[in-house]
C-alpha cells in the first residue's frame, strides 16, 4: 500500500519559447512521491527544480513553458489516478490548492499587492473547504500562528508590502498549508527565513506529514535542511535527475560527481572556530586557490549612530496613521574598510530596513550615517546619487528588484552607464566578465528576469551590485537563494574582491554558517535593536545575550543522523514592534563584556 | 572513495553568442514578429504612401470643380445599378460641385494623417510627460494635476477662438496660410487633449514607483530621468498606446469640427473629417461620400491600434516569442 | 489620507477660484458678441445700447466680481430658500427668506441672480430644467457603456487575440473613429425614417407616469443612448483591456491559480482589482461628462440638455451661462479627480499620500 | 370650431430663448413671440399692411397720417381682449413704445421708434404718434412682427433697467395672438394652447401648439419631410438637391418666398494688409491697392456665373441678381449687367487695369505685386460651395484667391477685439446676406454714407461695410429722406442701388435669396410670408385629413 506512489513523474521534459529559440528547462526527470514521505529535491541553481514543480501544478503553461513530454501521474483523494499532463485546467483547479499546495520561491511578487493578507489566506479556504467568512478567518489566524508570524491578528489586515521578506514567505507557506493538501510542494520555503523560524516551519511540516500523511516535495539548496527533513533525496543537475536515494545514502555515499561536489561545499557551523579572520572556502577540484585570511583595515568606512526608522501604520477607510512600526530603533555600529559586518536576527527584526536606511532608500527618522566621512543624511538628492557610487545594495527579493521589461545586459549595465564608468565595447566586456564571475553563461545577457531561475536572478542582482566596485555593499540575503556550490563560489568571489579592493560588506543573512565564514563582526538584531554586537569569534563562541544563544541553538546541522527534536525548540512569541503614535522608545544602552563585544542592557523585549 | 571529485564547471553556452542588442533593438525585433502590428503597420504604410505619392499617379486636382460632372457615383455602383452615373474618370465619384472623390480622398488623407499624427504625438508627449512627472515627483504632483484640472475644465470653443485671434496672423505670416493653420490646429488639438493621458499615466506611475525595481534602480544611482525613461515609461506603454489610438481618431474628427468654427483649414482644403461631415446631409443619396472617408479614418485608427498592440507586446518580454 | 482628502478639499477652493478666473479671462478674451444673432437689420447703435444693458460696458474685474457674488452668495441663498420652503427633504425646517428677488413689486435693495443673456432668466433655473434629460440620456449611456465595456475589456484581455478580441477591437475602433454626427443621423435614417420605430426628436416635456409613457420614454432614449454608449464603451473597454493585460502576467496571478481559484475569481477579483486602478481614472474623468452632457449627440437628437445649453450659450456668447456651466463643470472635474485620487489610495495600498 | 384640430408641431432649429422681442431681436424669438403678441398691423405676403390690433391701417388718404407726414393716428380694434380677458387699450400701445424707448432698457427694436417725438392717447382707443420730422414711411413703431404690443399691466414694473428681471413676463407674455404660452422652456420647447379670448371665435383651429427648438436644418427637414413628426419647419437653408431628396419622403413640401434678402460680395475699398499698423488696417486712411480700381471689381463680378450659384446653392429659393435691393418691385432696379458670365471681358478688364501674368504662374501681377485676394465668409455649407466656385472662376481669370470661413458668432458679432468680424473686414472680399425690415429700403440704403464705416474710433461699429464714400450718394440719401411720393422714392432708391452696384461694383449682388420652409402635407391655411413673422397666420392654420 505504501508503495503506491501519490505522484509519479516520468520522463518529464519542459521547454520554453524564447526569442532565441526554444530553451529546455527540464530535460528528463523521473521520480515518485509516496504518501507521507518527504522528498527533497536539491541541485544546482537553474537545474529545473522550480520548473518541475510548476509542471506538476500545471502552472508552467501560464509562464510560457510547455510540457513537451512525459507523464505526471497523480492519485486523487478518491483513488483515481490521472495524468496531470493531460488533465484540463478546469479539473486542475479542483486539485490545485486543495490536493496539491505550493509554496513559491519569490514571496514578494507571489502575493497580490492590493489585497490584505487575510483576504488572500481565506480565499482558498472558502473555496475548497466551503467555510464561511468567520470560520475561514479563524482558520487563517490559526495558520498564521502556526507559521509563527508575530501579531497574527494584525497581519490579517495588513498588505503584503508592509511585511518583511520572511513574513511574506510565511504567509505564502500558510496559504499553501491552508487546505491541508495531500501533496505539498515547497519551493525554497525557508530561504528567506532565519534559523529559528525555519526550524519552526520545518517542524510544522514534519508534524503535518506525520498527522495527515501529507507528502512533501521539498525544494531547497540548504543541505542542513535536507538532512533534517528528507526521507529521500533527488539530486538534479542541468535539467536531469542525476541521483536519487535515501537521505543517509546520499549524504554518506554520494555517487555522482555533482552530489559529491555539492556536499563538499556545504559550510558547517563551527568550521571557523579559532580563526580570527574570515577566509575563502576551499573549493573542490580547484588547486590554485588563495586561502589567506582577510584581515581588513582599521580605518572606519561606515559609521552609523542612533539610526531609527519607523513606518506609519494606516487604518480605516481613509488610511490614517494610527501607529508606527518601529522597524529600526536606535542602532549604532561601524564597519571598517575591507571588513564585513553581518546582521543576523529573526525575520522582521528590521535587518532589511536597516540596510535600506543606510542608502536612504527608506528615509530614516533620525540618526547619523557617515560613509568615508561623508554625512549621508545631510546630502541633497544629487550628492546622494553620487554617494551611492560608493555603496550598493543587493536586494532580498531578486525578482522584485529586477525590472521585468529590461534584459539582463541592460540591467547590469545600468549602474555603469549611470555613473559613466564605461561605454561601448568596454562596458560589454565588463558585464560579460561580471557574468563570468557569478557563473552565469553569457547567453543569459539577452534574457529577461522571468526567464531565469531564482538563483540565477540572485546572481544577476549580485553582478549588478558588484559592477561599480563600490566601497560598501549591503548584501541583503544575497546568497540565500543559491545552491551551496554556487554559493561557495559567490562567497569566495565576494571575499576575493574584499581582499583585493578593500570592499566592505554589510551582510544580512540568516544562515549562521555562512555568516560565520564571511564576517569580521556580527550584530544580532532583535525587534529593531542590535542586542549583541562584537567580533565574530566572540559572538559565535561566547554568545552572551539570551536571544543570541537561542539563535545559535536553532541552527540545523547537515547530518541526517543528527536530527533535531521538535521539543528542543522553544521560542518566545515575538512582541510587537508597533507602538502608538507618540510612543517614546528608550535609547539603546550597551554593556561591554569583552574587547569590542557589547550586549544591550535596555529591555529589548526578549 | 578517494577518487578526486571534479570541480563543477559553470554552465557554458553551447552555441556561439549572438551579438548584444539594445533594449530598443530587442523591441524592434519582437515587433517585427507581431502579426497584428505588421498588418497594421503595412496598412498604415500603404495609406501613407498613397496619400503622399498618390497624387503623382492620380493627378486630378482635388480642388477642381467640374459642375457638369457633378454627383458621379463611385465606379462599383455600376455593379448593381447600370444606370448610375459612373465612369472611370472618377472612380470614387464626384461631389455636388464635381470635385473628384479619389483626388479628394488622397489630398484629404494627407492633411488628416498629418494633423492626426502630429496632434496625437503632441498630446501624448504632453500627457505622458506631465503624467510621469506628476506621478514621480511628489512636489510636482499637486501643481501639475491642478493644471490638468484647469485644462479639463476650460471650454474648448472659446479657447480655440482665443488661440485663433492671437496666433493666426503671426503664424500665417511666418508659415503661410496653410502651414500656419496646420501648426495652429495641431497645437490646439494637442493642447486640449493631453489631460486624460496625463491622469492615467500618473495613476500608473504612482503604483509603479513603489515597486522594488524602481528602488533598486535608484540605489544603482539611476537618475530620476533614467528611472522615468527606462523603468517607468516602458511600463506604462499600455495606457499610452490606447490613448494614442483614441488620440488619433479624435484629432482627425476634431480637425473637421474646427473648420466649422472657422478655425480649421480653408474650406477648399479637403480633409477626411471634413468630407465626412460635409456629406452627412446627403447620406442617404450618396452613402459613399460618408462611407469612404469614414472607412479611411476607421481603418487608419484600427491600424494604429494594431500597431500599438504590437508595440505593447513587443515591450513586454513575457509575451515575447509566443 | 483623511488629512490628504481634507487638504485636497480645502485646496480645491482656491484652485476653483483660480480656474474660474482663468475661464472668465478666456471668455473675455475670446472674440464673440452676444449680439451676433441679432439680425443685421438692427442698427449698430441699438446693439451698442443692448450690450450696455447687459452690463458689458463694465471692466472685466467688476463683471467677474459680480459673477462671484451672484454665484457664491446669492445663488446659495436661493438654494437654501428653496430647500426649506419647497423641497421634501428639508421642507420641515422653518422657511427661510434670505433671497429678495428683484422684479415687480420690489423696490429697495434686491438680489440679482446670475442671469443668462439669451433668455434673461436665471441661469440656475435653466440648468435645473435641463439636468433631468441630460442625466437620463447621458447618464444611462454611461451606465450602459460601463456594463458593456468592463466585461468586454476583461474578456478580450483574457482571450487576447481570440476571435472575440479581434471582433471587439474591430467594432470598438470603428465605433470610436466614426463620429456621432454621422452615427446619429445614420440611426435616425434607419430607425426613424425607414423603420419608424423610434422618434427622431426627443420630447423633453414628456412625463413618465405609467408603463406606456415609460415605453415612450425608452423609445426616445434608445438612439441617443446607443450613439453615446458606443463611444464610451470603446474607450473604457480598451483601457480595461490594456490594464488587464498588464496585470495578467504578474506573479500573483500564478499564486491565485495555485490556490485553485476558478479563472473567474482570478480574473474578476485578483486581476480586476489591480486593473481598476488605471480604469478608475477613465471612469472618474467620465463622471463630469455625464453632467456636462454631450454636445453633438444632444444636438442630433434634440435632447436639449446641458451640452446643448452650453454650446448654444457659447455660440450666443452668453457669458453668464457659459461661465456658470463651465464652472459647475470644473467643480465636478475637481471633485471627481479628488475622488479618483482617494480611490487610488483605497484600491492600491502601496500608494501613499500624506 | 376653435381647438378642433388637435395639436400642431413646429420645429425651429434655432430654439427661441425668450418671448419678448424687445429684449432679444433674434429672428427666432421674434417669430415665436408673434404667436402670442401682435402689433397694430403686419405686412402680408405681398408686403402690404393689414391691421391686426388696429382697426385699420392709417394712410394720408384716410386721414390717419397727417399731410406733413409728421403724425400718425392709430385706432385700436374695438372689442379686442388680452388673453387674460382684459381689454386692450391705446395705453398698452403707448406703454409698449415707452418701454422700448427707455434708454436703460437696451431695447432691441429701438430703431423702429427712431424719430418719435411723442406718443399720446387721447382716448382708450386712439394712439397718436408724432415724429420729429416728416416721415415718408411712418409705419415703424408698433408695426410688423418686431414691435408687437405688450400688456402694460403685466410689464408695468419691468421698464428700463428692470426689464431683464421680469423672467415670468418675458417667458409668458399676455397677448392678443392666437395662442397663449403654457410652458416655456428656454432654448428648448414652447407649449402653447389656443387663446380663449382670441378675437375670432372659431380660431385658431389647433388647440395646442408645440414649438420645438434645437438640432440643425437637416434634422428639421427630416422631421417634416421624412418622419412626419413635425408639421412645420422653419428656415431650411439647405442645398436644393438635399431638399428635393428630402421631399421625396412624401410627407411634406418645401415652400419658398422672396423678400429683399440678397447674398452679396462686399468689396473692401480700404487696405486690409496686416503690414499696416493696427488701427490703420481697413480704414479710409489707405485705399485698397487692388480693389480701388473699378475695373478689377467689375472683372471680379462678371466672371461669376450666378445661374450656377443659384442652381448649386438655392434652387427654387434663389434668383440670380446684380442688385442690392431686389424687391419690392417699386424699389428694384432689376439690373442684368452681370447675369451672363463673361470671362473674356473680365480678363480684358484686368489687362486694361494693368494686371498681367508676367511670370506665367497663372496669377496676374502688377509692379511685382500679385493679384491675390483673401475672401472670407461665415461658415455654412452653401457659402463654402459658393466660395469654391467663385475661387475657381477667379483663378481662371488669373486672380489668386485665399478662402477663409469664420464662425458666424464671431463673424457677425461686433467684438472690436476680434480680427474676424465682418465689420472689421480684415480681408479683401467678404460674402454674406443682408436685408431690410418691412418694405422700405431707406434705412438700408442710408448705411453707405461717407463716414458711416466701421473704424477704430467707432469701436468698429458702423454699417458702411465697404467703406464706400461718394458725396453724390450722400445727397441722394438726404433726398430720399425728404421724399414722400412712392414713385419718386422708388426712382431715387434705384439710382442709389445702381451707384453701389452697376456703377461702382462696390457691392456685387449674387443671389436674391428666398426663404425656404417645410410644411407637412396635412397642414393647411399657411401662406409663407417673408415680410413679417413666418408664423403670422398661425390663427388660420388647420389640419387637412
Ligand atoms: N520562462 C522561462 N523562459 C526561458 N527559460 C526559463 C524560463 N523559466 C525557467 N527557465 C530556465 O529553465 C531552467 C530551470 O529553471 P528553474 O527555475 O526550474 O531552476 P531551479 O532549479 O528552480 O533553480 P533555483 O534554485 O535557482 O531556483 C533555468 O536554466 C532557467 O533559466
Ligand atoms: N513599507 C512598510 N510599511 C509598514 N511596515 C513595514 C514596511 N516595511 C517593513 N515593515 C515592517 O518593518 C519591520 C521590519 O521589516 P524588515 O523588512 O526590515 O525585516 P527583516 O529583518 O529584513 O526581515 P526578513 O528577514 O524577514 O526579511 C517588519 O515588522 C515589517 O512588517
Ligand atoms: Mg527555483
Ligand atoms: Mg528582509
Ligand atoms: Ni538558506
Amino acid at each position: 500500500m505504501l508503495d503506491h506512489p501519490l505522484a509519479t513523474i516520468e520522463n518529464l521534459r519542459v521547454e520554453f519559447q524564447t526569442k532565441d529559440g526554444p530553451v529546455v528547462g527540464v530535460e528528463d526527470v523521473s521520480f515518485e512521491i509516496r504518501p507521507g514521505e518527504t522528498i527533497c529535491i536539491v541541485g544546482e541553481s537553474g537545474s529545473g527544480k522550480s520548473v518541475s514543480s510548476l509542471s506538476l501544478m500545471r502552472l508552467i503553461e501560464y509562464g510560457g513553458g510547455d510540457i513537451a513530454g512525459g507523464r505526471l501521474l497523480f492519485k486523487r483523494g478518491n483513488g483515481d489516478e490521472i495524468d496531470l499532463a493531460k488533465t484540463d485546467q478546469s479539473l486542475m483547479r479542483t486539485i490545485r490548492g486543495n490536493e496539491i499546495g505550493m509554496i513559491f520561491q519569490e514571496p514578494m511578487t507571489a502575493l497580490n499587492p492590493v489585497f490584505t493578507v487575510g483576504r488572500q489566506l481565506t480565499e482558498g479556504l472558502r473555496m475548497h473547504k466551503g467555510l464561511n467568512k468567520a470560520e475561514a478567518e479563524a482558520r487563517a489566524l490559526d495558520l498564521l500562528k502556526q507559521v509563527r508570524i508575530p501579531e497574527p491578528e494584525r497581519r490579517l489586515t495588513q498588505y503584503p508590502h508592509e511585511l518583511s521578506g520572511g513574513m511574506r514567505q510565511r504567509v505564502v507557506i500558510a496559504m499553501a498549508l491552508a487546505c491541508e493538501p495531500r501533496l505539498l510542494i515547497a519551493d525554497e520555503p525557508t530561504t528567506a527565513l532565519d534559523v529559528t523560524i525555519q526550524a519552526e516551519i520545518l517542524a510544522l511540516m514534519d508534524r503535518l506529514k506525520r498527522e495527515t500523511g501529507t507528502a512533501v516535495m521539498f525544494i531547497t539548496h540548504d543541505m542542513a535542511v535536507v538532512a533534517q527533513m528528507a526521507d529521500r533525496v533527488v539530486v538534479m543537475f542541468r535539467g536531469k535527475k542525476v541521483e536519487e536515494g535515501a537521505v543517509e545514502d546520499i549524504f554518506e555515499r554520494p555517487q555522482h560527481n555533482y552530489t559529491k561536489a555539492l556536499l563538499a561545499a556545504v559550510p558547517k557551523l563551527g568550521e571557523m572556530r579559532g580563526k580570527a579572520y574570515p577566509e575563502p572556502m576551499k573549493l573542490l577540484g580547484k588547486s590554485d586557490q588563495n586561502l589567506d585570511p582577510i584581515k581588513g583595515s582599521d580605518e572606519v568606512l561606515l559609521e552609523v549612530k542612533h539610526l531609527t526608522t519607523r513606518f506609519p501604520v494606516k487604518g480605516g477607510f481613509f488610511r490614517r496613521t494610527v501607529a508606527n512600526v518601529h522597524a529600526v530603533e536606535d542602532i549604532s555600529f561601524t564597519i571598517n574598510k575591507g571588513r564585513t559586518l553581518s546582521l543576523v536576527g529573526e525575520s522582521g527584526c528590521g535587518k532589511s530596513t536597516a540596510g535600506r536606511s543606510l542608502l536612504r532608500l527608506v528615509e530614516p527618522q533620525s540618526g547619523e550615517v557617515h560613509l568615508d566621512g561623508k554625512d549621508i543624511m545631510a546630502l541633497g538628492s544629487n550628492d546622494l546619487r553620487a554617494a551611492r557610487l560608493d555603496m550598493q545594495m543587493i536586494f532580498q527579493d531578486p525578482f522584485a528588484s529586477l525590472n521585468p521589461q529590461m534584459n539582463l545586459m541592460s540591467q547590469v549595465a545600468e549602474p555603469l552607464q549611470n555613473y559613466g564608468v564605461a561605454k561601448g565595447q568596454e562596458l560589454q566586456d565588463r558585464i560579460a566578465a561580471l557574468f563570468d564571475r557569478v557563473e552565469l553563461p553569457r547567453s543569459f545577457l539577452r534574457r529577461f528576469p522571468h526567464e531565469l531561475s531564482g538563483g540565477q536572478r540572485q546572481r544577476v542582482a549580485i553582478a549588478r551590485a558588484l559592477a561599480l566596485n563600490p566601497k560598501l555593499i549591503v548584501a541583503d540575503e544575497a546568497v540565500s537563494a543559491l545552491d551551496v556550490s554556487v554559493q561557495a563560489q559567490v562567497l569566495n568571489l565576494m571575499m576575493e574582491l574584499q581582499a583585493e579592493l578593500e570592499l566592505s560588506y554589510l551582510f544580512i543573512s540568516h544562515d549562521m554558517a555562512v555568516v560565520e565564514r564571511v564576517s569580521h563582526d556580527v550584530g544580532v538584531m532583535y525587534l529593531g535593536r542590535i542586542v549583541e554586537l562584537g567580533p565574530r569569534a566572540a559572538v559565535f563562541e561566547n554568545p552572551q545575550h539570551p536571544y543570541t544563544q537561542a539563535l545559535m541553538k536553532a541552527v540545523p546541522i547537515a547530518d541526517p543522523r543528527n536530527r533535531k527534536d521538535e521539543r528542543e525548540l522553544n521560542f518566545k512569541p515575538i512582541p510587537s514592534p508597533i507602538h502608538p503614535v507618540g510612543y517614546e522608545a528608550a535609547p539603546s544602552e550597551y554593556r561591554e563584556i569583552g574587547a569590542g563585544h557589547y550586549i544591550l542592557t535596555t529591555d529589548s523585549g526578549y | 572513495m578517494t577518487d578526486e571529485i571534479q570541480a563543477i564547471e559553470a554552465l557554458q553556452d553551447n552555441e556561439p553568442l549572438k551579438p548584444h542588442r539594445s533594449q530598443w533593438g530587442e523591441v524592434w525585433l519582437q515587433f517585427r514578429q507581431h502579426k497584428g502590428a505588421m498588418v497594421g503597420g503595412s496598412f498604415l504604410m500603404l495609406i501613407t504612401i498613397a496619400v503622399i505619392f498618390g497624387s503623382l499617379i492620380w493627378t486630378v486636382d482635388p480642388g477642381k470643380l467640374d459642375i457638369r460632372a457633378k454627383d458621379y457615383r463611385p465606379i462599383y455602383t455600376a455593379l448593381w445599378d447600370s444606370d448610375a452615373k459612373t465612369g472611370w474618370k472618377h472612380p470614387f465619384g464626384t461631389d455636388q460641385l464635381g470635385r473628384d472623390g479619389l483626388a479628394n480622398m488622397l489630398a484629404g488623407g494627407r492633411t488628416s494623417m498629418a494633423v492626426g499624427w502630429a496632434a496625437m504625438l503632441l498630446s501624448l508627449f504632453l500627457g505622458a510627460m506631465i503624467g510621469v512627472l506628476a506621478g514621480y515627483f511628489k512636489k510636482l504632483d499637486g501643481p501639475l494635476m491642478r493644471l490638468t484640472d484647469l485644462f479639463l475644465s476650460l471650454p474648448i470653443l472659446p479657447l480655440l477662438l482665443v488661440a485663433v485671434t492671437l496666433f493666426r496672423q503671426p503664424l500665417r505670416a511666418n508659415f503661410g496660410p496653410e502651414g500656419g493653420m496646420f501648426i495652429l490646429i495641431v497645437g490646439v488639438i494637442g493642447i486640449t487633449s493631453w489631460m486624460h493621458t496625463a491622469r492615467i499615466v500618473r495613476g500608473d506611475v504612482l503604483a509603479l514607483k513603489e515597486r522594488e525595481f524602481v528602488l533598486a534602480a535608484r540605489s544603482a544611482g539611476t537618475t530620476s530621468r533614467g528611472i522615468i525613461m527606462r523603468h517607468l515609461l516602458p511600463n506604462v506603454v499600455s495606457p499610452i498606446v490606447v490613448s494614442a489610438t483614441f488620440g488619433l481618431a479624435t484629432a482627425i474628427i476634431t480637425e473637421s469640427s474646427l473648420s466649422f468654427l472657422g478655425v480649421g483649414f480653408p474650406s477648399d482644403f479637403p480633409t477626411w473629417g471634413k468630407m465626412l461631415a460635409d456629406s452627412v446631409s446627403r447620406m442617404t443619396e450618396f452613402p459613399e461620400r460618408v462611407i469612404l472617408p469614414g472607412i479611411a479614418i476607421s481603418l487608419t485608427v484600427l491600424a494604429v491600434n494594431f500597431l500599438g498592440d504590437g508595440l505593447r507586446d513587443a515591450l513586454d518580454p513575457r509575451i515575447r516569442g509566443r | 489620507m483623511l488629512t490628504y482628502t481634507i487638504r485636497r478639499l480645502i485646496l480645491s477652493v482656491p484652485v476653483l477660484l483660480f480656474i474660474a478666473l482663468i475661464i472668465f479671462l478666456l471668455l473675455q478674451l475670446a472674440p464673440g458678441d452676444p449680439m451676433a444673432q441679432v439680425p443685421l437689420t438692427v442698427p449698430p447703435e441699438v446693439k451698442q445700447k443692448m450690450r450696455e444693458a447687459l452690463g458689458l460696458g463694465a471692466p472685466w474685474y467688476i463683471q467677474f466680481w459680480k459673477w462671484l457674488v451672484q454665484m457664491f452668495w446669492i445663488e446659495p441663498m436661493v438654494f437654501i430658500d428653496w430647500l426649506t420652503n419647497h423641497s421634501s427633504l428639508l421642507g420641515w425646517l422653518p422657511n427661510t427668506d434670505f433671497y429678495t428677488p428683484c422684479g415687480p413689486a420690489v423696490d429697495g435693495p434686491c438680489d440679482l441672480r446670475v442671469i443668462s443673456w439669451q433668455t434673461r432668466s436665471p441661469v440656475m433655473d435653466i440648468i435645473i430644467q435641463r439636468m433631468p434629460q441630460t442625466l437620463w440620456v447621458v447618464g444611462l449611456a454611461y451606465v450602459v457603456a460601463f456594463f458593456i465595456a468592463i466585461p468586454i475589456g476583461i474578456y478580450s484581455a483574457y482571450k487576447q487575440y481570440s476571435a472575440f478580441d479581434q471582433a471587439g477591437t474591430f467594432i470598438t475602433m470603428i465605433g470610436f473613429s466614426v463620429p456621432p454626427f454621422f452615427t446619429g443621423p445614420l440611426l435616425i435614417v434607419i430607425f426613424s425614417v425607414y423603420l419608424g420605430w423610434f422618434p427622431s426628436i426627443y420630447d423633453t416635456t414628456h412625463v413618465v407616469n405609467d408603463w406606456e409613457s415609460f415605453v415612450v420614454q425608452l423609445k426616445q432614449m434608445i438612439m441617443p443612448v446607443m450613439v453615446l454608449a458606443l463611444q464610451v464603451t470603446a474607450q473604457i473597454s480598451r483601457f480595461m483591456r490594456a490594464s488587464m493585460l498588464d496585470n495578467l502576467k504578474q506573479d500573483y496571478v500564478r499564486t491565485a491559480r495555485a490556490k485553485g481559484l476558478p479563472e473567474r475569481v482570478v480574473l474578476l477579483v485578483h486581476v480586476l482589482r489591480n486593473s481598476m486602478i488605471a480604469v478608475v481614472t477613465v471612469v472618474a474623468l467620465a463622471i463630469p461628462g455625464i453632467f456636462g452632457g454631450s454636445i453633438i449627440t444632444e444636438r442630433v437628437f434634440k435632447v436639449n440638455g446641458i451640452g446643448d445649453a452650453l454650446i448654444g450659450a457659447l455660440f450666443a456668447s452668453d457669458m453668464p451661462m457659459v461661465m456658470t456651466l463651465t464652472f459647475i463643470f470644473a467643480f465636478l472635474i475637481v471633485m471627481a479627480n479628488i475622488i479618483a485620487d482617494v480611490l487610488y489610495g483605497v484600491l492600491d495600498p502601496r500608494i501613499r499620500y500624506d | 370650431e376653435r381647438g378642433s384640430d388637435g395639436q400642431v408641431n413646429v420645429i425651429y432649429w434655432q430654439a427661441p430663448s425668450i418671448m419678448n422681442p424687445y429684449l432679444s431681436g433674434g429672428t427666432k424669438d421674434v417669430e415665436a413671440a408673434s404667436l402670442v403678441i401682435e402689433p397694430l398691423a403686419r405686412y402680408d405676403e405681398t408686403g402690404a399692411l393689414v391691421p391686426f390690433v388696429a382697426a385699420e391701417v392709417p394712410t394720408v388718404a384716410n386721414g390717419g397720417v397727417s399731410e406733413d407726414l409728421t403724425t400718425i393716428t392709430w385706432k385700436i380694434r374695438p372689442g379686442i381682449l388680452w388673453s387674460d380677458g382684459t381689454p386692450v387699450t391705446s395705453n398698452d400701445a403707448k406703454f409698449t413704445a415707452d418701454y422700448c424707448m427707455n434708454p436703460e432698457g437696451g431695447c432691441a427694436q429701438a430703431a423702429f421708434f427712431d424719430g418719435v417725438k411723442s406718443i399720446e392717447t387721447p382716448d382708450d382707443m386712439t394712439l397718436v404718434i408724432t415724429f420729429n420730422e416728416p416721415k415718408p414711411n411712418p409705419y415703424g413703431p408698433l408695426v410688423g412682427g418686431q414691435s408687437p404690443i405688450i400688456q402694460a399691466a403685466q410689464f408695468a414694473d419691468c421698464t428700463g433697467a428692470k426689464a431683464p428681471e421680469c423672467t415670468e413676463a418675458n417667458f409668458n407674455p399676455i397677448g392678443t395672438g392666437a395662442f397663449v404660452v403654457d410652458e416655456f422652456k428656454p432654448n428648448d420647447v414652447i407649449t402653447l394652447s389656443a387663446n380663449p379670448n382670441y378675437r375670432e371665435a372659431d380660431k385658431p383651429k389647433f388647440a395646442k401648439m408645440v414649438l420645438k427648438g434645437g438640432g440643425d436644418a437637416v434634422a428639421s427637414a427630416r422631421a417634416v419631410f421624412e418622419t412626419g413628426e413635425m408639421d412645420y419647419a422653419w428656415n431650411l437653408q439647405l442645398a436644393p438637391d438635399v431638399i428635393s431628396k428630402f421631399e421625396e419622403g412624401g410627407k411634406g413640401k418645401a415652400i419658398t418666398g422672396f423678400g429683399p434678402l440678397v447674398e452679396r460680395l462686399e468689396m473692401n475699398m480700404t487696405d486690409p494688409s496686416p503690414d499696416l499698423p493696427e488701427g490703420e488696417r481697413s480704414t479710409v486712411m489707405h485705399p485698397h491697392p487692388i480693389l480701388s480700381d473699378i475695373r478689377v471689381r467689375e472683372a471680379l463680378s462678371i466672371s461669376i456665373d450666378r445661374d450656377l450659384l443659384v442652381e448649386v446653392g438655392y434652387g427654387q429659393a434663389g434668383k440670380p441678381t446684380c442688385d442690392l435691393v431686389p424687391s419690392p418691385a417699386n424699389y428694384a432696379s432689376m439690373n442684368d449687367f452681370c447675369l451672363t458670365q463673361d470671362m473674356d471681358r473680365a480678363k480684358a478688364l484686368l489687362e486694361e487695369a494693368g494686371w498681367t501674368d508676367t511670370d506665367g504662374d497663372g496669377v496676374r501681377d502688377k509692379d511685382g505685386k500679385k493679384l491675390s485676394l483673401l475672401y472670407q465668409t461665415s461658415t455654412n455649407a452653401v457659402r463654402q460651395d459658393f466660395q469654391a466656385l467663385i475661387k475657381q472662376w477667379w483663378e481662371e481669370i488669373g486672380v489668386e484667391t485665399e478662402l477663409r470661413n469664420l464662425d458666424a458668432s464671431v463673424f457677425f458679432g461686433g467684438d472690436p477685439g476680434s480680427p474676424d468680424t465682418f465689420q472689421k473686414f480684415y480681408a479683401d472680399v467678404e460674402m454674406y446676406a443682408n436685408t431690410f425690415n418691412g418694405t422700405d429700403p431707406q434705412q438700408y440704403l442710408a448705411a453707405y454714407r461717407c463716414g458711416g464705416e466701421p473704424k477704430p474710433s467707432s469701436q468698429w461699429q458702423g454699417e458702411n461695410i465697404n467703406r464706400f464714400c461718394d458725396p453724390a450718394y450722400d445727397a441722394l440719401i438726404d433726398e430720399l429722406g425728404r421724399t414722400g411720393d412712392i414713385a419718386k422714392r422708388g426712382e431715387i432708391a434705384k439710382k442709389m442701388n445702381d451707384m453701389l452696384t452697376k456703377d461702382s461694383h462696390t457691392i456685387v449682388g449674387l443671389v436674391h435669396r428666398g426663404r425656404v420652409s417645410g410644411q407637412a402635407n396635412t397642414l393647411g391655411g399657411h401662406v409663407l410670408n417673408v415680410w413679417d413673422s413666418e408664423l403670422w397666420d398661425a390663427a388660420e392654420w388647420y389640419r387637412i385629413d
